[in-house]
This record gives C-alpha cells, sequence and structure tokens, in this order.
C-alpha cells in the first residue's frame, strides 16, 4: 500500500466530477458519483460489473457508447470545466491530457496495422514532428515499457504480440504524451497472474517517473490493495465509501465493502470452509432498489435504509461513506 | 395498454406503414374472390385498354381496362394471391431444403458436408435463368414448377448462411455438451441448433421473399412465369410495359404495387436484421 | 481404500501442426505432454497453471471430450479406451462438467427445467413426470426457485445461469464433476455464493471434483491436492498445505509471488 | 494459406466438371435445336439430315465425351446456330459483359458503400434515411420496368442518353445504373453493418482516446477492417450482377453474355451454352480467389499466419 | 475499401482502353439504320432460316427469281425460263453480274448454289424447301437446266429463296470463313459485323441493276420491343420490325413515325388434335370451329390489320379459293354440339403456345372457347419446347395449338402438304383419302385442276377441322416518316426498294 504523497495533497486536483449521471435509455447507470485525484495518486475505482464503474471512466473521457449520455454533473480537469466542451476540444485533449488503457489489449489494438504506426497516431496528430523524430520516440516508448527489440515489435501486428505485450504497447500509447491523468479500466483482468504483476508494477513506474494520476478501474480487491492510494467502492451506480486504501482495508465503514472483503478467499485464510458469502445478487440496472441500494443485501439493513437514501458522509481523515449504520459495521460484520 | 411500449421497441412507428401495406395485400390476396369487383379473366375484347374510371356495359373498371378488356383492379387483387403465394411457398421451399442440408452439412462434415457445399457452388455458379429455363423446359410450364424453380435456384443462400451458423455453434459447450452426452443428431439439431439459427434465416428469408416477387415477374417478362391468364404482378406488369405511352395505368398500377409490397418487406427486412443482430 | 473415481496415467494430448500444401504433419502442439493423477471419492483435486498450460484440455480428456494421444485413463479403475460404447455410456453418467462461461454453456432458446432435464431425456431416465419432480428437486440443491424453471437462460443473472448448469450436471447422479474455471466469470460476491455451493453439494452427495483455475486463492480455499501445470507439463503436484507452505519448484513460487494480497 | 487454396481450386475443378456435365445432359433433355433451325414444313427426311449432320443423332453419351475432349483441347466447340466457333462468339460479347457488370459494380460500391459508411457513422440523420430509402426504392423495381422508364425518360423525353446498344461510350450508362439499383442497397447494408460492427469494437474506442476524431477513426482503421464483409459480397454481387445482366441487356440491347445466354438457350444453341457456363463457373472461381487474395492484402493475420 | 476501389477503377479502365475499338462511335447520316429483334445467325444465305438473317442477306445476293411488290414472279439472275417438260425447266442465266470481289456470276455459280443447298451433307436448314430437285447441270448453250423428281408447279415459288453464292470464292474461302463475310452479287455489299451488336453493308455502286439511295445501311439486334420503339421515336433508328397492333397504336401517337404494314403469306390458325380423346369426335371438333369469331380477333384485338380467313392458306396463296367461307362463327351451334358430344367434351384441354406468339390472341381464344363451355388451360413453353411437342405421335401431342404458317413460297402445297399429309412429322391427320388429294395436288400442272384439288381439301378441313384458320398475318413495322417503302407479303426487307421521301 503506497502512502499517498504528501506535497500534492493541498493543490488543486487533476481531475474531479461532481455528481455525475449518465443515463442508457432513461435508466441511470451512473447516479451521483463524485470523485477527486491528485496528481500522481492511484485512485481505484472497485465494484462488481454492472456498477458503472466502466460508465464512469468512460463518461469522464467523454466516451460514453451511442446509447448513454451524460445527464447531469460537472467534471474538471486541473480546475477548467471540460463536461461542456466540444467533440473538437475534447479530441485535442483525449491521448494529450487525458489517456485511458483497456481490458482487453490485443482487441483493443487495430488488427491490421502494425503496432509502431499505431503509437506513432498518437502522437503525430498535433506536434510538427518529423517522421525520424516521431520514430525515434515510438521506439524509445516502446524501451520505456518494457519491450525487448523495438525496432522489430514496432513493425508487428497486434495477433504477432502476447496479450501482455499488448498491454505493454496500450500503455506506450496512452503515455507516449505524458498526459497528466491516465485511465486504466480493468488493465490486467485479461491477463495471467504474472503479468497482471508486471503490468501492474508498470504503470506504478511509469506514475512515479512522470507524476500522472491513475484512475484504476478493478473488480480486483487485491489489485487494489497492491497498486492504489486511495480507493473508490461503487455498488448500483452510487460510490458507497471512499478513503485512503488503507483506511478502508483495515477499517471498511460500508457493509458492502466490508462484506466484499470477508466474502474473497485468502491466501492465508481457513480452508474448506463456508465462505461469508452476501446474499442476492447485484441488481439489475433497470431496477436498482430506492433507499439505499445495497438495502435487500444488507443485514443490518432498517426500515431507514429502504425509504432514504444515505448521503456520503466523513467519517474520518479523507474517508466518507454511504452508510446510515456505519457505526455497527466494526462490532457487527467483522 | 401494457404491450405498447414493448411494441415500440420491437417495431418503431415510422414503420407501422410498412406493416398496413403487407397486411393490405396479404388481406387482398386472401380475400380476392370476396373483394374483386370482376372475375379477372373475363375478357372484353371491345374494351380493351380503357382509362382507369371508366365505365362500359355497367361495368366501372376502377384502374382501368387491359389489353384484353379485362378489370385491371380485379386483377391486381387476384394478382396478389398468385405473387405472393409464389413468393412464400419459393421461400418455404427452398429456406427449409436449404436450412436443413446447411445444417447438415456442417453437422456431419467430412465427404457428405464436402458434397453438399460443392453442390452450393455449383447451383450458385450457374445463372439463375439458365437453371429456370431448362427446368421449365423439362418439368414444363406452371405455377408449380415456377415455385420449384425459385426455389431449386435458391436454396444454397440459406444452406451457406446454416452451414456458416452451426459451424459457429457447434463449438459452443452446450452443444458439445449434448453431443457428448450421446444426443442424437436430429435433437441436437432441432433443439439446439435450429432454434438459434432461426433469426439470421429468418433475415435471408425476409431478403429473398422481395428477391422472389422480382424473379417471377423476371421469369414473367421471359414468357416462363406462372401460366396465362393467370394474373401474377410480375406478368401484368411485363405485359404492361409495351402500353407505358398508351396505356400507361397497366404498367403502373402492378409497378407501383411491387414496388410497395417489395419495398415494405425490405424496409422490415432491414429491421428484423438489425434486430436479430442486436443492433438496436 | 478404495479405488480412485478417476485415475489418469501419462495423459499425453498432442495436437497436430500441418504445413505445406499436401497438409503434412510437421509437429505437434503438446498441450498436455505426460499427466498422472488420481482422484478419489469426495475429494477435490485442482490442477492450476496459467493460459496455454493444458489445464483444460486435461479436463476435457478425463471427461472423455478429448482422445487422448497417449497415455490411459481409468474409470473405477477400468480404461476408458477398451470400454464398449454402452460401458462408455455409463461413465458418461458419473462424470459430468461445469464450464466457465454460463452464457455459453445454456441454449439460449431452452428452459431452465429442459436444459436440466435434457440428460435426462437422453438417458432416457424415468417418465416425463418423474423427471419434473426431478428437475425440482434440483433447482432445490442448488438454492434456485421452483418457479426458475419455466425461464429462458437470458432472464438469469450469472450467478443463477451457473447454478443452473451445475443442476443440469447433477441431474445424472454423477461421483464427480469436473469444474473448468467454473467461477472466473462470476463477481466476487457471486464466486464465493458459487463455491459454498460446490462445498454444500461435496458434503452432502460426497462429490469428487476436478476444480481447474487459474486462481491461487480460490484453489486453496476448495482443494484437497493440487497439479501445478505449465505448457503441459506438471511442475509440482501435492497435498494444497504443502504446495502452499513449502512450494518446491520455483515456478509454482512465481505464481505465489504474484497474487496480489489483500 | 497455399495448401487452402490448392484444394479449393481441385474442389472447384471438379465442381466445373460436375457443372458442365449436369447442364450438358439437362439440355439435351429439354431437346435440340433442329426443329428451331428448319423451316416450316420442312420433310422428315430434311430433318433427320440436319439432325445427322449437327450430331444430335449420335448416343448422348459419346456426345458428351467428345465435347469433353475437344475442352481437354480448349476447344469449345461451333455455334450450331451460327455455324462460327465458340470461342470468337464470346470473345466479342465477353468486353460488353465486362464494361457493363464493371460499370454497374463500380455505381453500385461507389454509392452504396459510401451511404452505407455514412448511416452507420450517422444513423439517425435525415439524410442516412433518404439515402436509405432511395437505394431500397432501386432494389425495389424489376429492371424490365425501371429500365423501359429509363429510357423513356432520360432517351426519348429528354433526349440526353442514347437509347439502346453500346455505339458510344454514354450508352453504358442507363443500362449500368438500373442493373446497379440491383446491388446499390446490398452493398450500402453490407457496409453499414460492417462499419458498425467495427465502431462497436475496443480498438475504435482505444483510437479515439488517443484523441481521434470519429472521421479519423472510421477512415484509418473502421473501414480497412470492414473491408473483409464487403469484399467478400462484392464477390457474389458480380455473379448477380452478371445473372441480372440477363434482363438489362435484353432491355437495353446491350451485347452482352447475358443477352446471348437467353438467346442462345431459346435457340438451343448448346455449345454456347456450355461455354457461358463454364466462363460463369471460371469467373465465379476467379472471383472467390481473387477475394482470397484480397482477403490476404487487407488483412496481416491471413497474409502472414495462413488463417482463414 | 480504398484498395478495393483503386484496383476497380484499375481493372475497369483497362476494359475500357480495350473497349475503345468497339465503342467508338460511327456517326454517319447516310445511314439507314434497322433494328431487328436479334442479329443474323449467318450470312451464308444457305445456312440458315430465320427472318433476322433473311432481311440482311437478301441484299447481300441475288436470287435466282425474285417477286415484285405485287408479289408477281419475275427475273433477277434468270431472264427467262423454259419448261421442257413436267420434270424439266431452263434457265437463261444473265451475263452482266458481278460479284462483290469483281468476279463475274456465271451459269457454274448457279448450278454450286443448287447443289449446295440440297447436299444433305451440307446440312442446310433449307434443305425441304429444295430437295425436290434431283439434278442441276450447265447446258451447251451456258444456259441452266434443273430436273425434278415429279412435277413440281411450285418450283418457281421456293426458286425465289436460291441465293447465288459464288462457287471459287466459297471453296477458296471455306465455310466458316464465308459464313463471316459473305461476298455475293446483290446491292449491297458486306462490310462489318460486330457481334450482337450490328451488321454493316454497303451499297454495291456497280450493281447491275438499282441499288438504291442508301450509301450504307446498318442491321441492328435490338430484342425488346419497348426498345426498338423508344429507338424509333427517339431517331436513333430509321425502321424497325416486329410491332403488334398495340405497338403500332403506339407509334401513331408519336410524332414523325408511323407503323406501316402489309398482308404476308402467313396463315394463323387453331390446331386441333384429331387423335386425343373427346377431340377424336368431328363434332367436337366442329364446335371448337363454331366458337372461334375471328372477326372480333381481328377487329377488337388486332387493330384491323389482319384479315379473317375461313381456310387454311391466305389471298397470297396459289391455291386460295374466292369466296370460301368455312365454318361460321355460331357460339349456339358449338353449345349444342358440345351438348350432343356430352361427357368427353367436359375434360380440360390442353393449349400449347409459346411466347413467340401473341399472348393476347391465346388467351382470346381460350375465352371463346370458354365461353361455350370448354375448360381450356394454355401450356407456354419456350419455342424449342412447343416446337418438340408439337413434332411428337399425335397421341401425345397437346390438345389444341396456336400456329402461324408460313412456307414463305405462297404456294398451297407448302401449307397444306406439311399440315396435313400423313408422311409429315408436322401433321396430326392420318387419312388415306386426302393423302391422295395431296399428293395430286403438289404434282399438277394444269392450274385450273390444281385450285380444284385444292377447293376438294379446304371443304374437307371446313368438315374435318384438323386446324380452325384464323386470319391472314399483317406483318407491322415502325418507319420513320421520312422513309418511304412499302412492306410486301413475303416479308422482305428489301433496301434498294427503299427510299427517303421528299
Amino acid at each position: 500500500m503506497m502512502p499517498i504523497p504528501r506535497e500534492t495533497q493541498a493543490q488543486t486536483p487533476v481531475l474531479s466530477c461532481t455528481d455525475l449521471r449518465i443515463e442508457i435509455g432513461g435508466n441511470p447507470v451512473v447516479d451521483g458519483t463524485s470523485l477527486s485525484i491528485a496528481a500522481g495518486e492511484t485512485l481505484a475505482l472497485v465494484g462488481e460489473s454492472g456498477c458503472g464503474k466502466s460508465m464512469t471512466a468512460l463518461g469522464l473521457i467523454r466516451l460514453l457508447p451511442d446509447a448513454a449520455h451524460l445527464s447531469g454533473g460537472q467534471i474538471s480537469l486541473q480546475g477548467e470545466r471540460i463536461d461542456q466542451l466540444s467533440e473538437r476540444q475534447m479530441n485535442r485533449l483525449r491521448g494529450n491530457r487525458l489517456a485511458m488503457i483497456f481490458q482487453e489489449p490485443v482487441a483493443s489494438l487495430d488488427p491490421l496495422m502494425p503496432v509502431g504506426r499505431q503509437i506513432a497516431e498518437a502522437l503525430s496528430r498535433s506536434d510538427t514532428l518529423t517522421s525520424a523524430e516521431v520514430r525515434t520516440r515510438v521506439l524509445d516508448m516502446l524501451t520505456r515499457v518494457g519491450i525487448d527489440r523495438p525496432e522489430i515489435r514496432a513493425r508487428q501486428y497486434p495477433f504477432q504480440l502476447s496479450g501482455g505485450m499488448c498491454q505493454r504497447v496500450m500503455i506506450a500509447m496512452a503515455m507516449i504524451r505524458q498526459p497528466i491523468l491516465l485511465i486504466a479500466d480493468e488493465p490486467t483482468t485479461a491477463l495471467d497472474v504474472t503479468i497482471q504483476k508486471q503490468i501492474l508494477e508498470l504503470m506504478g513506474d511509469l506514475r512515479r517517473e512522470t507524476g500522472s494520476a491513475v484512475l484504476l478501474i478493478t473488480h480486483d480487491m487485491g489489485v487494489v490493495s497492491e497498486s492504489a492510494n486511495r480507493v473508490a467502492v461503487m455498488y448500483a451506480g452510487r460510490i458507497v465509501e471512499t478513503g485512503s486504501v488503507a483506511q478502508v482495508f483495515a477499517r471498511p465503514r460500508h457493509p458492502y465493502t466490508a462484506m466484499l472483503l470477508r466474502t474473497i478467499p485468502r491466501l492465508d485464510g481457513p480452508r474448506k470452509q463456508a465462505l461469508p458469502a452476501i446474499a442476492g445478487a447485484v441488481p439489475d440496472i433497470r431496477d436498482w432498489p430506492g433507499g439505499c441500494r445495497f438495502h435487500p443485501r444488507c443485514p443490518l439493513a432498517t426500515d431507514h435504509c429502504r425509504a432514504k437514501a444515505p448521503p456520503l458522509a466523513s467519517v474520518g481523515a479523507s474517508h466518507e461513506t454511504a452508510c446510515w449504520h456505519h457505526d455497527r459495521i466494526a462490532t457487527e460484520l467483522t | 395498454m401494457t404491450g405498447s411500449p414493448r411494441l415500440r421497441r420491437w417495431l418503431p412507428p415510422r414503420l407501422w406503414i410498412f406493416v398496413a401495406i403487407l397486411a393490405m395485400m396479404v388481406l387482398a390476396a386472401l380475400l380476392a374472390p370476396l373483394i374483386a369487383p370482376q372475375n379477372p379473366e373475363a375478357q372484353n375484347l371491345l374494351g380493351r385498354q380503357r382509362p382507369p374510371g371508366t365505365e362500359l356495359r355497367d361495368i366501372t373498371y376502377l384502374l382501368g381496362s387491359d389489353e384484353l378488356g379485362r378489370d385491371l383492379l380485379s386483377r391486381l387483387i387476384y394478382g396478389a394471391r398468385v405473387s405472393l403465394t409464389v413468393a412464400a411457398l419459393s421461400v418455404l421451399v427452398s429456406g427449409t431444403i436449404g436450412t436443413a442440408l446447411g445444417m447438415i452439412a456442417a453437422w456431419l462434415g467430412g465427404w457428405i458436408g464436402t458434397i453438399i457445399m460443392r453442390l452450393v457452388d455449383i447451383v450458385l455458379s450457374v445463372p439463375a435463368i439458365l437453371l429456370a429455363i431448362i427446368t421449365v423446359a423439362i418439368l414444363g410450364p406452371g405455377f408449380v414448377n415456377v415455385i420449384a424453380v425459385l426455389a431449386f435456384t435458391r436454396w444454397p443462400r440459406y444452406a451457406r448462411v446454416a452451414y456458416g451458423q452451426t459451424l459457429g455453434l457447434m463449438n459452443l459447450p452446450y452443444v458439445r455438451l449434448s453431443r457428448f452426452m450421446g444426443a442424437s443428431t436430429p435433437r441436437v439439431l432441432l433443439r439446439h441448433i435450429l432454434p438459434n439459427i432461426i433469426g439470421p434465416i429468418m433475415v435471408v428469408v425476409t431478403l429473398e421473399f422481395g428477391l422472389m416477387v422480382l424473379f417471377e415477374a423476371g421469369l414473367s417478362f421471359l414468357g416462363l412465369g406462372v401460366q396465362p391468364p393467370m394474373p401474377s404482378w410480375g406478368a401484368i406488369l411485363s405485359t404492361g410495359r409495351n402500353y407505358v405511352t398508351t396505356a400507361w395505368w397497366i404498367a403502373v398500377f402492378p409497378g407501383l404495387f411491387l414496388f410497395l409490397l417489395i419495398l415494405s418487406v425490405n424496409v422490415l427486412g432491414d429491421h428484423v436484421r438489425d434486430v436479430v443482430e442486436g443492433r438496436r | 481404500m478404495s479405488t480412485p473415481i478417476v485415475s489418469v496415467r501419462e495423459l499425453k494430448v498432442h495436437f497436430p501442426i500441418r504445413s505445406g500444401i499436401m497438409g503434412r504433419v510437421t509437429d505437434h502442439v503438446r498441450a498436455v505432454d505426460g499427466v498422472s493423477f488420481d482422484l478419489m471419492p469426495g475429494r477435490t483435486v485442482a490442477i492450476v497453471g496459467e493460459s496455454g498450460s493444458g489445464k483444460s484440455t486435461t479436463g476435457y480428456a478425463v471427461m472423455g471430450m478429448q482422445e487422448p494421444t497417449e497415455g490411459q485413463i481409468l474409470i473405477d479403475g477400468r480404461d476408458r479406451a477398451r470400454m464398449s460404447r454402452s460401458e462408455r455410456m455409463a461413465t458418461m453418467r458419473r462424470l459430468q462438467i461445469v464450464f466457465q462461461d454460463p452464457v455459453s454453456a445454456l441454449n439460449p432458446r431452452m428452459s431452465a427445467a429442459d436444459s436440466i432435464a435434457e440428460p435426462l431425456q437422453i438417458h432416457g431416465v424415468g417418465t416425463a413426470r418423474d423427471r419434473r419432480i426431478r428437475v425440482q428437486k434440483l433447482l432445490d440443491l442448488v438454492g434456485l426457485p421452483r418457479s426458475a424453471g419455466g425461464k429462458l437462460p437470458r432472464e438469469f443473472s450469472g450467478g443463477q445461469k451457473q447454478r443452473i448448469v451445475i443442476a443440469r450436471a447433477l441431474a445424472l447422479d454423477p461421483q464427480a464433476v469436473i469444474c473448468d474455471e467454473a467461477v472466473s466469470a462470476l463477481d466476487v460476491s457471486i464466486q464465493s455464493q458459487i463455491l459454498n455451493l460446490f462445498l454444500d453439494l461435496q458434503s452432502e452427495l460426497g462429490l469428487a471434483y476436478i476444480f481447474i483455475s487459474h486462481d491461487l486463492s480460490v484453489v486453496r480455499h476448495i482443494a484437497d491436492d493440487i497439479l501445478v501445470m505449465r505448457a503441459g507439463k506438471v511442475v509440482e503436484q501435492g497435498p494444497t498445505d504443502d504446495i502452499f507452505s513449502t512450494a518446491r519448484h520455483e515456478y509454482t513460487r512465481q505464481l505465489l509471488a504474484a497474487v496480489p494480497r489483500l | 494459406m497455399s495448401r487452402f487454396l490448392v484444394r479449393r481450386l481441385l474442389q472447384a475443378v471438379v465442381s466445373i466438371l460436375g457443372v458442365m456435365a449436369l447442364i450438358f445432359f439437362l439440355q439435351r433433355l429439354s431437346g435440340d435445336p433442329v426443329l428451331l433451325l428448319v423451316s416450316e414444313g420442312a420433310s422428315q427426311q430434311a430433318i433427320d439430315a440436319l439432325r445427322s449432320n449437327l450430331g444430335f443423332d449420335r448416343p448422348m453419351l459419346v456426345q458428351f465425351a467428345d465435347y469433353m475432349t475437344d475442352l481437354a483441347r480448349f476447344d469449345l466447340g461451333q455455334s450450331v446456330v451460327q455455324q462460327v466457333p465458340v470461342a470468337e462468339i464470346i470473345k466479342s460479347r465477353l468486353p460488353y459483359t465486362i464494361w457493363l457488370a464493371g460499370a454497374a459494380l463500380l455505381l453500385a460500391l461507389g454509392i452504396g458503400a459510401p451511404l452505407g459508411v455514412f448511416m452507420a457513422m450517422r444513423r439517425n440523420h435525415p439524410l442516412s434515411k433518404l439515402g436509405m430509402g432511395f437505394v431500397l426504392a432501386g432494389q425495389s423495381l424489376p429492371t424490365f420496368w425501371s429500365g423501359v422508364i429509363l429510357i423513356l425518360l432520360f432517351a426519348v423525353t429528354l433526349g440526353w442518353l442514347p437509347t439502346s446498344g453500346a455505339r458510344a461510350a454514354e450508352s453504358v450508362i442507363l443500362p449500368a445504373f438500373c442493373l446497379s439499383l440491383l446491388s446499390m442497397a446490398t452493398f450500402a447494408r453490407v457496409t453499414r453493418t460492417a462499419v458498425l460492427d467495427e465502431l462497436s469494437k475496443p480498438y475504435i474506442r482505444a483510437a479515439r482516446a488517443k484523441g481521434l476524431s470519429l472521421g479519423q477513426t472510421v477512415r484509418r482503421h473502421a473501414l480497412r477492417n470492414s473491408a473483409i464483409p464487403v469484399i467478400s459480397i462484392a464477390a457474389l454481387e458480380i455473379a448477380n450482377l452478371l445473372s441480372g445482366a440477363v434482363i438489362v441487356e435484353t432491355v437495353f440491347a446491350w451485347p452482352g453474355l447475358g443477352q446471348l445466354t437467353i438467346q442462345s438457350i431459346a435457340a438451343r444453341d448448346f455449345p454456347i451454352v456450355q461455354a457461358i457456363v463454364l466462363l460463369g463457373a471460371v469467373v465465379s472461381i476467379l472471383l472467390n480467389l481473387a477475394a482470397d487474395l484480397l482477403y490476404s492484402a487487407v488483412d496481416p493475420r491471413i497474409r502472414l499466419e495462413g488463417r482463414t | 475499401m480504398r484498395l478495393v476501389t483503386r484496383t476497380l477503377f484499375a481493372a475497369l479502365f483497362a476494359a475500357t482502353t480495350t473497349l475503345a475499338g468497339p465503342l467508338a462511335a460511327l456517326a454517319d447520316a447516310d445511314r439507314l439504320v434497322i433494328d431487328l429483334v436479334d442479329e443474323p445467325t449467318s450470312l451464308d444465305p444457305h445456312l440458315q432460316w430465320n427472318p433476322d438473317s433473311y432481311y440482311v442477306y437478301r441484299n447481300i445476293f441475288d436470287n435466282l427469281l425474285t417477286r415484285d411488290d405485287e408479289g408477281e414472279i419475275i427475273p433477277q439472275i434468270a431472264t427467262e425460263w423454259e419448261q421442257v417438260s413436267d420434270t424439266e425447266t431452263v434457265f437463261t442465266i444473265r451475263d452482266d453480274v458481278t460479284f462483290h470481289d469483281g468476279s463475274p456470276l456465271t451459269a457454274e455459280d448457279v448450278v454450286y448454289s443448287v447443289k449446295r443447298i440440297t447436299d444433305p451433307e451440307f446440312g442446310s436448314p433449307q434443305l425441304s424447301q429444295f430437295e425436290s430437285i434431283t439434278n442441276a447441270e450447265v447446258l451447251e448453250d451456258g444456259r441452266v437446266k434443273l430436273t425434278t423428281a415429279t412435277g413440281y408447279p411450285a418450283l418457281f415459288a421456293q426458286l425465289v429463296k436460291l441465293s447465288i453464292v459464288p462457287k471459287a470464292i466459297v471453296e477458296e474461302m471455306g465455310r466458316e470463313a464465308f459464313n463471316r463475310a459473305p461476298i455475293g452479287s446483290g446491292p449491297y455489299k458486306f462490310d462489318s459485323w460486330q457481334r450482337g451488336v450490328e451488321v454493316g453493308l454497303v451499297r454495291n455502286d456497280d450493281y447491275w441493276g438499282d441499288a438504291g439511295p442508301f450509301p450504307a445501311a446498318v442491321f441492328r439486334a435490338v430484342p425488346d420491343a419497348s426498345t426498338r420503339v423508344a429507338n424509333l421515336t427517339s431517331g436513333a433508328s430509321d425502321l424497325v420490325v416486329g410491332m403488334d397492333p398495340d405497338l403500332a397504336a403506339q407509334l401513331e401517337a408519336s410524332d414523325g413515325v408511323s407503323p406501316v404494314s402489309a398482308l404476308t403469306e402467313r396463315v394463323a390458325y387453331l390446331s386441333v388434335n384429331r387423335n386425343k380423346p373427346g377431340l377424336d369426335d368431328p363434332r367436337l371438333r366442329k364446335a371448337i370451329a363454331h366458337a372461334i369469331d375471328r372477326e372480333l380477333l381481328v377487329e377488337g384485338l388486332l387493330g384491323g390489320f389482319d384479315n379473317p380467313v375461313g381456310q387454311m392458306l391466305t389471298p397470297a396463296h396459289v391455291g386460295w379459293i374466292e369466296g370460301l367461307e368455312g365454318v361460321p362463327y355460331d357460339p349456339d351451334a358449338a353449345r349444342a354440339l358440345i351438348a350432343e358430344v356430352g361427357e368427353p367434351a367436359t375434360r380440360p384441354f390442353s393449349f400449347a403456345t409459346s411466347p413467340v406468339f401473341d399472348q393476347r390472341i391465346v388467351q382470346a381464344l381460350q375465352q371463346m372457347l370458354g365461353e361455350v363451355g370448354l375448360t381450356v388451360n394454355i401450356e407456354m413453353t419456350d419455342m424449342a419446347t412447343y416446337l418438340q411437342k408439337s413434332q411428337s405421335p399425335p397421341e401425345q401431342a397437346p390438345d389444341l395449338g396456336f400456329g402461324r404458317w408460313s412456307c414463305a413460297c405462297q404456294d398451297a402445297d407448302g401449307v397444306l402438304y406439311p399440315l396435313l399429309h400423313s408422311s409429315s412429322s408436322w401433321s396430326r391427320v392420318r387419312d388415306d383419302d386426302l393423302d391422295v388429294l395431296l399428293e395430286s395436288a403438289r404434282s399438277e400442272m394444269d392450274p385450273d385442276r390444281r385450285q380444284e384439288l385444292y377447293g376438294q381439301i379446304h371443304e374437307w378441313i371446313a368438315e374435318e377441322v384438323p386446324q380452325v384458320p384464323l386470319y391472314q398475318a399483317a406483318i407491322i413495322y415502325g418507319a420513320s416518316d421520312n422513309l418511304e417503302w412499302s412492306p410486301t407479303p413475303n416479308e422482305s426487307l428489301f433496301l434498294n426498294r427503299m427510299g427517303w421521301s421528299e
């Protein structure tokens, strides 16, 4: 677990969003999410499938699928509103100050274009670089992401590279213009554990070198604990708990976080015993429950929970939770 | 109206007009004997090519009379019957044969599969017209044989789709498992494969339906369609085109109906495709 | 002691690589290259490894869905290669499989009850009425409401679909179930439910599992014995506790080190 | 790749032989041309003399063996009706068909494909609905009918274009347009589907995340990737265009193979029909081959790994 | 994508450059442009028998004899002739005729032409028109003697169709080359043949007779009638063939063009198969004849261009009996006869036809037969199948059939013998007495006696109804109003008999 770099805490956040709302066909998928990321820090946005974490990321970079649209909230990049920018202005921002990498590295590269050219594409749009300069920078970037023999690799097609290698290429593509924020959407989910470790380490190294902030979207609590400074836990379109990784993991203040942490088999836990499971299933977008959205699965739920959604409230230094009963968690759920 | 939003989702209102056109045509075809004002084959050689609205011997020719003095409206109503039946039956026959052969070819593979798919290539590589003429020459002419000709020349399209789709499905775990557990071939094909390829097949069906109406018209143009005096839209149109400047109605009305029919089928077919391929 | 339900002896599965105009076989992919293990009744053997290690192919070979190139697979001590067709059919009832992706494991056009009853139908077990009752019982067993039977797969969540798949696997009262990454595609909160279900079924029905997974924490939780595979070969094999406490092989240690700790 | 091609070619040769045999016997089951050739009232002796002169009195298998022997020597035989070598007739007609089908394909692809791309990018734009309406309408008219209307409008009334024939270069415009209507909607549809498919793939989003605009992304990435389905449809559509040419060529008196086909079948000019079938089969095989080669030109996975 | 279009462009460019030849415009105001249905199948006058070839090659070749615009047989290559005996005729050959290559036309060429076309090995489709000629020879005085097997009064009518080919050239060039670039002695020389497109002729300025006003003529193949009409009305062609009365009405309505028509020697008829159940009853056949209203067909449907006939001939034929009305239209009589026949008349009768024929007439006939209570099903097949069915043994042939017969000889023998004699495959009649009549009429050299014999045959037809004669068919052309020309019954397009008006 990384400590939060102290000197950046007071500054304007690199990226912040308040009350972000995203709808698909009239149904909210992201329902009033607020986040802020400081320079040089890694914020993990964690949650199960369908909780809206990927939509949040796509909303921030304004690349939502056709069916979805931003229906409210503000997004600021270094204090500057970007949610109202035109498509053209966003194009200038993307790849430059904001970059993103995705879950399936092989599918995220154009199968018909050599990878070197795809990296160069990120570079060649605005800058007045000669082709030789472009080439040098591409090869240099490939080296920095740990690819051997970059001259040869640059000429190869995605299908000739392994998944891990493709993710390195994606990272090179994203980092080549030294963005101030990298959004990584499940960057290691499709990879083997040993490769996952390498990629996470690479991302950490690059973050330290460049000082970029990282928004890491993941469902894997292990990944969060190993590579993030802060964590925001999402459930059914809302952030239910946020705080430093150390605080949240040591003392979760939301029943969902608490139960999620207990339900995962651990390398040091008991074997062949029933895991403390969370009952029920993640609700479908179309029928999210009223009140606190976790209440149907929550052992602490009361009528109050069913009637009224709890706001995100501070429970300690930069630790917030959205639960009416956060004080009961330590005693009743751990 | 609880079903309404669901209906709107499956069939947006802008398409209702096409459904209405199709429904009217199908209805006209079904009810032809009830709604046709005249006998479609009754000629009046002294009342040929009269413009729409002509009244003659107590008969009003609403859409005019044709080159033999027959009531064009009645012929068009009965023509709907012929054109739609020919198209529907030929699509049904070729669709069934093609789908079955395609599934079997994919499922059995080996030399049977090769033979079937080479047969597909063969039939596809011979010009359809050539097969049609030769088939008519051998089978003799007529309504049933037109359907046979169309079915004979069109089944490979279904076979190709069914083949490709079946190959894709064959390796899905549930199919492999069922097969592995000892399910018989007919069981797997009918229970697991067919219900899951019917969507793409339906896309071909809608496209082919429009094409079959056109094909029948083309055969009529070449003199190989349904036998006179049986009216099909294609047959009326192909004689009517000789009178475009002197008796425009003989060609314009069947042309319009044919156009509306195929257009509706095409538009709805496109929609079916979008729904099947999950693009909406 | 009793005989193993499944006994794998020096299993090899090679896939030919063809090349040249005549399609001559020039080489083989050694997908599985000499694997041996025993599965005792009521026990769980896990096969772990990264993608391409041959763990799934091993599972298919045990199941009989993949012909071995070499080696033997003994079911209740009898070599499957020498069985008659009807004997093979009978062994089929004793081994079942649960796939990784519950979506492609279910026919989207078949109701849950029909899917569950399919193995019974194919094997001609019972009357239609018997089968209906059996399906109800199976739904109870995997923790689905009885009303679920009439629904189509798309009406279920991922976890529920996996329960249907498990119910289908249990329809013929197998002694062993091969779980091929059976919880990998599920959400964290659902994964634990399904793992619990597996454990419950094991204690209730005395099932044995061959548990194929890449997730070491899951494997540690559920397995009695572990095979670590890499590139078709078993690099390390032994009781779960031994593997996790004193891994001998370098690759096992690498794998363990790569697992993110909570 | 090469193994695959060789196998395909071998199978193709067998298919062609199958087609040839099928057509050979089917045709002869449908009678011979002798009665069409003789004058009305010709005596039986005269009919028999002509039949024997043309060789139709021999057993069918002998005729077939002879035909195949000639074919093996690349001799397509003589036209029964015109009494000139078939090769010569085909040679004089083929360029017209290539010209017509080529122009029609260019029109269909040139209008249909960009329309499809536009429809994929701007699904709800009024122009894309208008465009689709136009091509669907074009596909919904029988060519023998739209052909007459085109002639009456552009040649007779407006006098802009020649009515028929192949006398001047602009003669091709009307028939090619008429023929292209058959395929235009198909191209628009397939292109739209292909581009939409590509647009939904992860690499498009990744390209957008690099800062490429939608237009740039489509131009640089989606188009090339959606080429494969369009190419395979193009191969099929060329075959369809050749079939459609039968009617269009008749209406516009275009001296291509389509017209020749229908005339030769009607005249039972067997050697010409056989030659056209052979040509058609060879063309469809060449088209498939060309499509395969184009795939590999477009797709490095096929080019470098021989995946198919 | 771009790659695809680029490749296509390249391919098309290549195609265009190779096509520059055929597509090059040959704009020329001095040409007469005639739209035929199809291109000639062959221009060797001995190798084909179809109108589209005939229209063209008759302008390239001279024949032994020809017909004037009134239909009288007049000299062409033969200046005069002498009937030496019933079976021998001697022709004097014109001595001022040269072929297009400059070589003179001699009696040798005439004899060669006769022998060529009558040689069964040669395989001429016209063989049967000339098979009665057993010998041809050059006499010492340079005249040509033709010998026939028996007396053959129709000989001259047949010789009108015998084109004279140059012996030396044909033998030198060979059959195939001659077919491709024929050389004759006629008013027009063969110039070019673009397969599938057009045949170009140029005027033979050395022609011994009147070569006509057009320096060049083009015969184009335009299969679709509507397109031919469009060509004519837009001025792209000057003369088009194959019009029907409805298209003629269209031409009437357009400026600058008109229909031009002539009654031909083609007789339209409904054939009735006497060998089929029901139809073997003469009363039913008679009823069928009574059911047909020829006047209505001609006036109502055919626009009055054609001429109703009551005998199986036309006034243009030798053997036509003026005033013979045949079976009259009498639907009541027809119904009465059908009632008498009873049950055998109730079965459906098949009616064979082919797209070549005017379908409106076939349908009108079906309607007329329907009105007297018969059930008739039309069976349309392509021409080859239709002919094959008609030629099959009488018991298997269709019940009814529509036909339009032309012998191109304007002689009763060319119509009645093949349609009625039991030896002919075109006939479904097997009647010994009739055979005797037909045979004597065929060889009877006395015109009056011959006419009498044909009168008896007409009566037999009216009584037995193997066919119901319908009408003398008109041929309708579309012509530019600038063109001056009167068509003749023998359906020829002689360019040297046409001219520009003004």
